[in-house]
């Protein structure tokens, strides 16, 4: 048996700026499988990703946020966001479409420091 | 081996965001690596905004040689090789990149 | 030491791929093994075996396919990433009702859960990337 | 097969044009399987579209037995009771017969 290792996803672009949030939110999804414990971090820009109202069919794309409530069907309920960044868009937890734990920015560095593998898209 | 991370970032340090997200995540004893772009962050002053913390900066020889930037790099920078940046990627017990 | 590294970063618009590559190169001088090199994002489309390098250049993805030769690395290219941009092997070309298949000889492609398996069975993972 | 039945399918079976999927094409799929479809595989069917519908991904394993347990209880939110159900990976057989894609993250 290998042992269990915790496994950090960090976001950090704004919606519909690249493929980055699909792609890691794929990672997600695909280790979830494995039963990799898997934690989202939306960092920055990122949390915009979260925003409650995308009308994403306005830009003819597919709707990441419908995706991302699927995480909790898939047992992911770890996701994070920095008291700091939401204040600089204006918004609360309330705004967003997941429940998400917020961290304090000077808390990032031993939040990082806990987890055995980090991916950074 | 310690318990720390290893960071490596590539870009330059006008991606200022980038840099502050990176600063931000730095533990104590963490070590951070500048490699393509980011080396001439190695250069003169830059280095001080990293002085604040209890890191290790290094920078990749060969993206340094590359660029004809050798003389330039601030004293506060280890410079290592090819080999030492693997040797690092096994000392620390994990990375997290920064592009 | 087990590495396996993640590479998501366009050949053109960055220098990543080739980081990536004298990495690989130097931990194997070292005695170390990689588990897999997993190809995701925009990485992907040097993996066409349309695309022409010029005769004054070194083409990366070549290097990587000698690089395996000497070394059984496991080159894995993410199938949806892929897909998405008209990188095909036989069988998706066929599964697609495409008229060609164009990803070169030595890649393979396959889905996410080969990045989720290099996780569990890696002692490091490392991502380059643009 | 039918001829025109597979036309509209690619090589694993699933839909090329999710929006022709209808009843009676998932009846005829299932038939070209040789394979019955009762109320209780409809019942997955059905919750594999909502899911679909839902979060627009078709679910890998365990998010199927979670919505199937949200919707009809614990004896049929198990992945033993999925499995005894379908002849093949429960979660690409009902999205094939649901004219869904195939689920991601398969090996």
């Amino acid at each position: 048996m290998v042992t269990q290792k915790k496994l950090l996803l960090i976001f950090r672009n704004p919606p519909f700026s690249s493929s980055a949030n699909r792609d890691n939110l794929d990672i997600a999804l695909a280790c979830s499988a494995f039963d990799i414990p898997v934690s989202l971090l939306f960092l920055n820009d990122a949390v915009l990703q979260l925003h409650k109202n995308q009308q994403s069919h306005l830009l003819e794309q597919k709707d990441l946020t419908k995706t991302l409530n699927a995480l909790e069907m898939y047992d992911i309920d770890q996701c994070y966001v920095i008291d700091e960044h939401l204040a600089r868009y204006q918004l609360s937890k309330d705004d967003l479409i997941l429940n998400c734990h917020s961290l304090a920015r000077e808390k990032l560095a031993s939040f990082i420091h806990d987890f055995d593998v980090v991916i950074n898209l | 081996m310690t318990s720390s991370t290893l960071h490596i970032i590539n870009k330059a340090a006008s991606n200022s965001q980038l840099y502050r997200d990176c600063l931000d995540s730095l533990h104590d004893d963490d070590g951070v690596i500048f490699i393509e772009s980011a080396v001439y962050t190695a250069c003169g002053a830059e280095p001080e905004m990293f002085s604040n913390f209890n890191i290790t900066a290094y920078a990749l020889k060969t993206d340094i040689l590359a660029r004809g930037i050798q003389d330039k790099i601030s004293e506060k920078i280890t410079v290592v090789d090819d080999g030492e940046f693997v040797e690092l990627c096994c000392l620390y017990k994990k990375s997290v990149s920064w592009f | 030491m087990i590495f396996s590294l993640i590479i998501y970063a366009s050949q053109t618009a960055s220098q990543s791929e080739q980081s990536a590559l004298r990495f690989t190169r130097n931990a194997l001088q070292q005695g170390h093994t990689f588990h897999r090199i997993f190809f995701y994002g925009d990485t992907v489309t040097s993996m066409s075996n349309l695309k022409i390098t010029s005769r004054d250049e070194i083409d990366i993805t070549d290097q990587w396919l000698e690089l395996a030769k000497e070394t059984d690395l496991d080159l894995v290219v993410c199938i949806a990433a892929a897909v998405k941009r008209g990188i095909l092997d036989q069988q998706e070309s066929k599964r697609h009702q495409k008229s060609a298949a164009n990803l070169k000889e030595g890649f393979c492609l396959s889905g996410l859960g080969q990045l989720a398996d290099a996780i569990i069975h890696s002692d490091r993972v490392i991502t380059f990337g643009n | 097969m039918t001829p025109q039945i597979h036309n509209l399918l690619d090589e694993e079976g699933y839909l090329i044009d999710l929006d022709l999927w209808n009843e009676e094409l998932m009846y005829a799929l299932a038939k070209a399987d040789n394979f019955e479809l009762t109320s209780a595989h409809l019942e997955v069917i059905d919750t594999i579209r909502e899911f679909y519908h839902e979060y627009q991904l078709s679910p890998a394993m365990r998010p199927l037995v979670k919505a199937m347990q949200n919707k009809y209880g614990t004896e049929k939110g198990k992945s033993i009771y999925l499995m005894k159900l379908f002849n093949d990976s429960p979660p690409k057989q009902a999205a094939r017969y649901a004219g869904l894609p195939k689920p991601l993250n398969c090996l």
